[in-house]
């Protein structure tokens, strides 16, 4: 690496500009998929939608081969965010396991703390009291509309209106104050326990999602009116990156994204768990299965989550929050395999106890893992432009993907 | 030599700049010395006097060029503040009010922030075009000042081609931007100026035929005759008249400037900064500062074009002698109060500040005698200059023509930024259908319908 | 357990069950050897009578003394409210191999590569199997039983020229000879 | 339903200019403070019961239970006589696996804790009664306990740091921060050079050329086969007219860099071949 005198500087000394610049030799392509890939002829040119990208929701990184602005291949690259969470908790106990899956959906880290509890539970045959099991799916369905609301910004964004992520910031941030109050966090809310929750609901909570729910979507109709009918909105997303039935079952998507086109599949209807059962709410589906599908199908489960919300409230039983477990827990050897339905799909959690406090192997399965897999099947034939959209319908949390 | 020479590769870039401007000053100092003493300078400065009264148009042209640059800085910079105020205001937020009263110096201090920060150029890029393009594209959008017409006699120069050169220096930016997306050796500024090249070049042909029409109702293409042209009372503004060519023209002028929903060249969320990836420093103040100014050139335009110049909406003389009545034309000799000129200039002052001091004292009782009487004092200077400009607006026509310019201008940048508030980016490929399936079109019937209705009408 | 949904699992699959089904809470549990995997998921996905279309989950189990995959599926025209868990048993760990399911699921590409940058077991038939977290020039596989993560100032330049950073596997303090643990099947 | 094409763009309009004149979602932040609930669990408090007496009887369950380690707690117990102390493992330079054993709250056999043997702690108390347990006097410490000890053992840096309340990585930070204190003990004969300002400037750096080039290694090391290592003393001041140089110990005077690598060469060939004086 030769080096000379910057120009800019003459007192520095800056490597040559030759050695910079000729392209770093990529590995010996490790599968045919890979080589397949990196043969580029002439004509395509690749082009790094970069781990530092302002549309990439978090630190993924996409190698898109293009011609012209046409998308003809991609290859995502991940691992940026990659902390290993798997292989901390097995050195945690069950306790600080849950501490540990909350950063996993950052946006929705009730629900990454529900599978595991409930995992947990089921290895300890042990039962949430009933107030426990509506006091989560109330701060759960709660947890829901934010994390729908914030969606609706990103995507706004993404497509280059800048005044939607601002109003659903504002929508989000008197949920997550609320919850704050509740759980004693803004974010990661560490509320869950094994056998119940944290604390029973408290004055301050209720009377904030009392005022809540008097104007709970008066914020969202704001986004609604400045994004459905908007001509450039939909010309942008309608008919775009459509994901038809049999592939987004071949790919094992779930959540939004697999209801938008036109698979009526959710966890809390096909595997009841807490008291949802209970609830009346129906699952909207969509049958086009493209972005603006998979926009307005956000805003449908917003408005049955509020339903819930309502009926949780309703419901409420009394008694204690917490069931009686032993201080330190040690499940019996076996396994248990818990499945929610986060904002983003089936989360679920595989535990496999060996008789010890730490557990001996624990799996996290996150949705958007799986969903950003459609992004290979939908991009190629697309233009650079409609990545953003479509990366921003599918949700994806970098933090869930990356583990 | 060689003394001189050790110490000069030791120096750092400031002090390259600095040591030889001290040198340069003490010899232009001794010089100046030697000329009064010698009684060459008084020469030549009556020489140059001679010269400048002979030819009055290269005068003229110099102060023009002058004036146009020093006025595009502070236009700049209001247009900055108000692009932040606003969109935080549309966004329910507060915006930016730390940095001066109500926070208006916040973009003079990101301009002075430009100036501070490292103006670095990537490893690969090729230096002059590089250097060169923020230049370009910040020239072509000030040259199109000297042409508007800001009041009746006050305008850079009266080309007779006024529109035609005003799109022939719009087009020149394109060579800017390709320039800058070119030279950085960067895959997502060479993508942003391949597609400014597209946009600007698509969106030139209807920008100039949706104007043919509104030239042929003026009969000629200098600004200033379209103005005069549109005198009297404000339905016979061209707006009124051309509608659709209003349209066509509104749409796109701001997909000439690069303002949303046609921002695709510097799409912050697919090709991070279109051609300004690479750029730091007071080259990116450049692209900054040209997209301000651009904003402000393309409102004052539309404001011409269409909404009638200086014109003031309302024709009052027109309207007085309608009903029968003259208005007075006021006119205040100063010089026949006399001894009451004096008084009014020491007493006046006084007076009035204590006039304006009770109702603030009284207004707001828990402040100091000494707070009030600023108060007051302020007040009373609102109310004097409030009093001079509505004299200087009724007493001469060029104070009310620049008043009702910037007042359109300004009401039509509101107008643009609110757009971009509001509206998501165009995919460039709708972009170009856009333009040329709906605009083009659109552009040739609104020219063929004038023209019918100019020769049913005459 | 689905005492219905397990019954037929026998009777369509006893030969090639290595263990009788079992399950608990809502769990339906099978184990097959890798090399039934094909025909056993192919059956399972689309056999009308089973209908397995959703895969839930896909993951690697390191025993300790042999590697597992586990796959979780569910019927999506909901036949069955259990979750079938099928456990692929057996992969030894010197070089764990099993069918890929990718023809199946082309959703279990991502989910396979995971699962072999964690613990190596390579999937035939998968058309993109290499690391997805992991830098591409890994060696070691960090979720496996024996993976030991030496302390990374030791492996540093100064490696044995200190005393603290001498590489000094804490033979006497495993997690084996201080917990006792029960053996994981 | 049919819709004029410019509706949508129109309504979107609309919702901003009314957002333009409605209040504002955000406050003034410092004068004007967001009413965060009073349950925030956002900073860690220590809670006083109504007594006044603090609620916290250090039992360390919180550190041990906090899964990023991130709890830093230390106590003295109510008679003031030990520091109880509980960290992050870097506080005990500890490696990850022995502070997840001590964190895990299992009976953990004792040789797991002590990879280094014991040394005799009594002049060690002596210098810390001198320095009055100040971990400002670090230095001093270290420079003293290498005069005792030859060297800084790991016990005695251990026991430094459970006395004087500093963290084990900082002194250790500190230790092998100064050239002149050593880890282990040095092997064969010893040179020594100072390298303060005045000893450099009369000469010592030619010297410490020549004696590096001589001894074939950099000057706080020993050489190659371990005959002869070089150590960085300091002169404090007392030798204003020669570079101070020590052999084993002892001062040499009217040394020049010739002599001095001739020294070592001679003291390398003697360690070769044993014997010979």
């Amino acid at each position: 690496m030769t080096q000379t005198y910057s120009k800019d500087d003459p007192t520095l000394l800056v490597d040559s500009p030759a050695a910079l610049i000729d392209s770093i030799q990529p590995f010996p392509p490790r599968s045919e998929r890979e080589a397949e890939f990196y043969a580029v002829r002439d004509g395509e040119m690749l082009i790094n939608l970069g781990p530092q990208h302002p549309s990439t929701h978090g630190v993924l990184r996409v190698v898109l081969k293009i011609e012209g602005e046409k998308i003809i291949d991609l290859d995502p690259v991940l691992g940026y965010l990659h902390r290993g969470v798997e292989k901390l908790c097995e050195n945690a106990d069950y306790h600080q396991a849950i501490c540990y899956t909350d950063p996993l959906e950052y946006i929705s880290s009730l629900f990454m703390e529900l599978a595991p509890v409930m995992a947990f539970e089921k290895l300890l045959d042990l039962e949430a009291p009933r107030r426990a099991q509506y006091i989560r799916v109330l701060t759960c369905e709660l947890n829901r509309v934010a994390s729908h609301a914030l969606f609706m910004g990103w995507l706004a964004l993404d497509l280059g209106g800048l005044t939607p992520l601002l109003y659903a910031f504002v929508e989000r941030d008197e949920i997550v104050e609320m919850l704050a109050a509740q759980t004693g966090q803004r974010m990661l809310f560490n509320y869950f326990r094994i056998g119940g929750v944290n604390g029973d609901l408290n004055h301050d909570f209720m009377s904030r999602l009392g005022d809540w729910m008097s104007r709970a979507l008066k914020q969202v109709e704001a986004n609604q009116r400045l994004l459905n009918e908007n001509e450039i909105f939909l010309k942008r997303t309608k008919g775009l990156g459509v994901v038809d039935r049999d592939t987004a079952l071949r790919l094992g998507m779930t959540g939004p994204s697999l209801r938008a086109s036109g698979v009526p599949y959710d966890v809390r209807r096909a595997h009841p768990y807490l008291v949802y059962p209970e609830l009346a709410f129906d699952v909207p589906t969509r049958e086009e299965g493209d972005t603006y599908a998979r926009y307005l199908i956000r805003l449908d489960e917003i408005k049955q989550s509020i339903h819930m919300i309502d009926q949780c409230l309703h419901k409420m039983p009394d008694g204690p929050v917490m069931a009686k477990i032993p201080r330190l827990i040690r499940p019996r050897p076996g396994r248990a395999f818990a499945a929610i339905e986060s904002p983003r799909g089936q989360y679920a959690c595989y535990a496999i106890s060996d008789g010890t406090d730490q557990p001996f192997r624990m799996h996290l399965h996150d949705p958007s893992f799986v969903n950003l897999q459609a992004m290979g099947v939908v991009l190629p034939g697309n233009l650079i432009a409609d990545t953003m959209a479509i990366m921003a319908s599918l949700d994806p949390i970098m933090g869930g993907v990356d583990k | 030599m060689t003394v001189m020479a050790r110490p000069w590769r030791r120096l750092t870039p400031t002090g390259r700049i600095a040591v030889p401007l001290l040198v340069l000053l003490v010899l232009l100092g001794l010089l100046g010395f030697l000329g009064l003493v010698t009684g060459i300078i008084p020469g030549l400065v009556d020489f140059v006097l001679r010269l400048a009264g002979a030819n009055p148009g290269i005068v003229r042209f110099i102060v023009a060029a002058v004036a146009v640059l020093l006025l595009s800085i502070p236009i700049a910079f209001i247009n900055g503040y108000a692009e932040l105020k606003v969109i935080a205001l549309m966004q329910s937020r507060i915006g930016p009010n730390r940095v001066g009263p109500f926070g208006t110096l916040q973009a003079v201090f990101h301009g002075f922030k430009m100036l501070a920060k490292e103006d670095f150029t990537p490893l690969g890029a090729d230096r002059p075009a590089f250097t060169l393009a923020p230049v370009v594209v910040f020239l072509t959008v000030v040259l199109s000042f000297l042409v508007i017409p800001f009041a009746p006699g006050l305008y850079g120069a009266d080309l007779n081609v006024g529109l035609l050169y005003f799109f022939a220096v719009g087009g020149l930016s394109v060579v800017g931007l390709l320039m800058a997306g070119w030279s950085s050796f960067n895959k997502y500024s060479l993508l942003g100026g391949l597609r400014s090249a597209a946009q600007i070049v698509s969106y030139e042909i209807p920008l100039t035929l949706s104007v043919v029409g509104l030239v042929m109702l003026a009969g000629t293409m200098s600004l200033n005759g379209i103005v005069e042209a549109q005198g009297g009372q404000f339905w016979h503004w061209y707006v009124f008249q051309q509608p659709l060519g209003f349209a066509i023209f509104f749409i796109a002028v701001s997909a000439e400037a690069n303002r949303t929903p046609f921002d695709l060249t510097e799409a912050d969320s697919e090709i991070v900064a279109g051609y300004m990836t690479e750029y730091s420093g007071m080259r990116f103040g450049f692209f900054y500062f040209a997209e301000y100014v651009s904003l402000f050139i393309i409102s004052a335009l539309t404001a011409v074009l269409f909404l009638g110049g200086w014109h003031a909406p309302v024709d009052i003389h027109a309207l007085a002698s309608f009903f029968g009545l003259t208005v007075p034309a006021l006119s205040i000799d100063p010089g026949s109060l006399g001894v009451g000129l004096l008084l009014l200039i020491t007493l006046g002052p006084l007076i009035g500040t204590l006039l304006l001091t009770v109702p603030v004292a009284l207004w707001r009782t828990d402040w100091s005698i000494w707070r009030a009487l600023l108060v007051g004092f302020l007040l009373f200077n609102v109310a004097v200059g409030a009093l001079i400009t509505i004299y200087a607006y009724v007493a001469s026509e060029v104070v009310a023509g620049v008043f009702w310019v910037m007042a359109k201008t300004f009401t039509l940048v509101f107008v643009f930024i609110w757009i971009r508030t509001t509206l998501p980016r165009v995919r460039v490929d709708q972009l170009m259908a856009f333009a040329w399936k709906w605009l083009l079109p659109a552009a040739l019937l609104n020219i063929f319908v004038t023209a019918a209705a100019i020769v049913v009408l005459s | 357990m689905d005492a219905r949904l397990a019954r037929r699992l026998d009777a369509r699959f006893s030969d090639r069950l290595l263990r009788p089904v079992t399950g608990r809470h809502d769990e339906t549990e099978v184990r097959i050897a890798p090399s039934e995997v094909p025909e056993v998921m192919r059956t399972l996905h689309d056999d009308p009578e089973f209908g397995f279309t959703v895969l839930a989950d896909l993951c690697g189990v390191d025993t300790g003394e042999v590697m597992q995959v586990v796959y979780h599926l569910w019927t999506e025209p909901a036949v069955t409210r259990d979750w079938l868990r099928v456990i692929v048993d057996g992969l030894d760990r010197d070089d764990p191999r099993c069918p890929s399911v990718t023809f199946l699921w082309k959703g279990a590409e991502w989910q396979e590569r995971e699962t072999y940058d964690m613990f190596g077991i390579v999937f035939e038939g998968n058309r993109d199997l290499r690391r997805i977290y992991m830098p591409p020039d890994y060696t070691s596989f960090p979720l496996r039983k024996d993976f030991y993560l030496a302390d990374d100032a030791a492996r540093g330049a100064g490696e044995g020229v200190r005393h603290m950073e001498q590489m000094a596997t804490p033979a006497a303090a495993t997690r084996s000879n201080t917990v006792r643990r029960a053996k994981i099947s | 339903m049919f819709r004029i094409p410019g509706m949508g763009l129109a309504k979107g309009m609309a919702t901003t200019l009314i957002r333009f004149f409605e209040r504002k979602a955000t406050v003034q932040y410092p004068e004007v403070r967001q009413d965060i609930s009073p349950h925030h669990r956002g900073r860690l408090v220590l809670l006083y019961d109504e007594w006044g007496a603090l609620k916290c009887e250090t039992c360390f369950q919180c550190a041990q239970a906090c899964p990023i380690e991130c709890i830093d707690m230390g106590g003295v117990d109510t008679k003031n006589r030990y520091h109880i102390h509980w960290g992050p493992p870097e506080q005990y330079a500890e490696r990850r696996e022995e502070s997840a054993l001590r964190r895990s709250g299992r009976p953990v056999p004792d040789r797991t804790f002590i990879p280094f043997d014991p040394i005799d702690v009594g002049p060690l108390d002596r210098i810390l009664e001198e320095e009055d347990y100040d971990p400002g006097h670090m230095l001093a410490i270290l420079e003293k306990t290498q005069a005792a000890y030859g060297h800084l053992p790991v016990a005695a840096l251990k026991h430094i740091s459970h006395a004087t309340g500093a963290w084990y990585a900082e002194i250790y930070g500190t230790a092998s921060y100064y050239e002149h204190l050593r880890f282990e003990l040095p092997a064969g004969r010893r040179i020594g050079l100072c390298r303060c300002p005045s000893c450099t400037l009369l000469g010592g750096g030619r010297l410490r050329e020549a004696l590096e080039a001589a001894a074939g290694t950099s000057l706080p090391g020993t050489s190659p086969e371990g005959a002869l290592s070089l150590e960085a003393i300091d002169c404090h001041g007392d030798s204003p007219t020669e570079p101070f140089v020590t052999l084993d110990g002892e001062a040499r005077q009217g040394v020049t860099p010739a002599s001095l690598a001739e020294l070592a060469t001679s003291l390398r060939a003697a360690a070769a071949r044993p014997g010979r004086a």
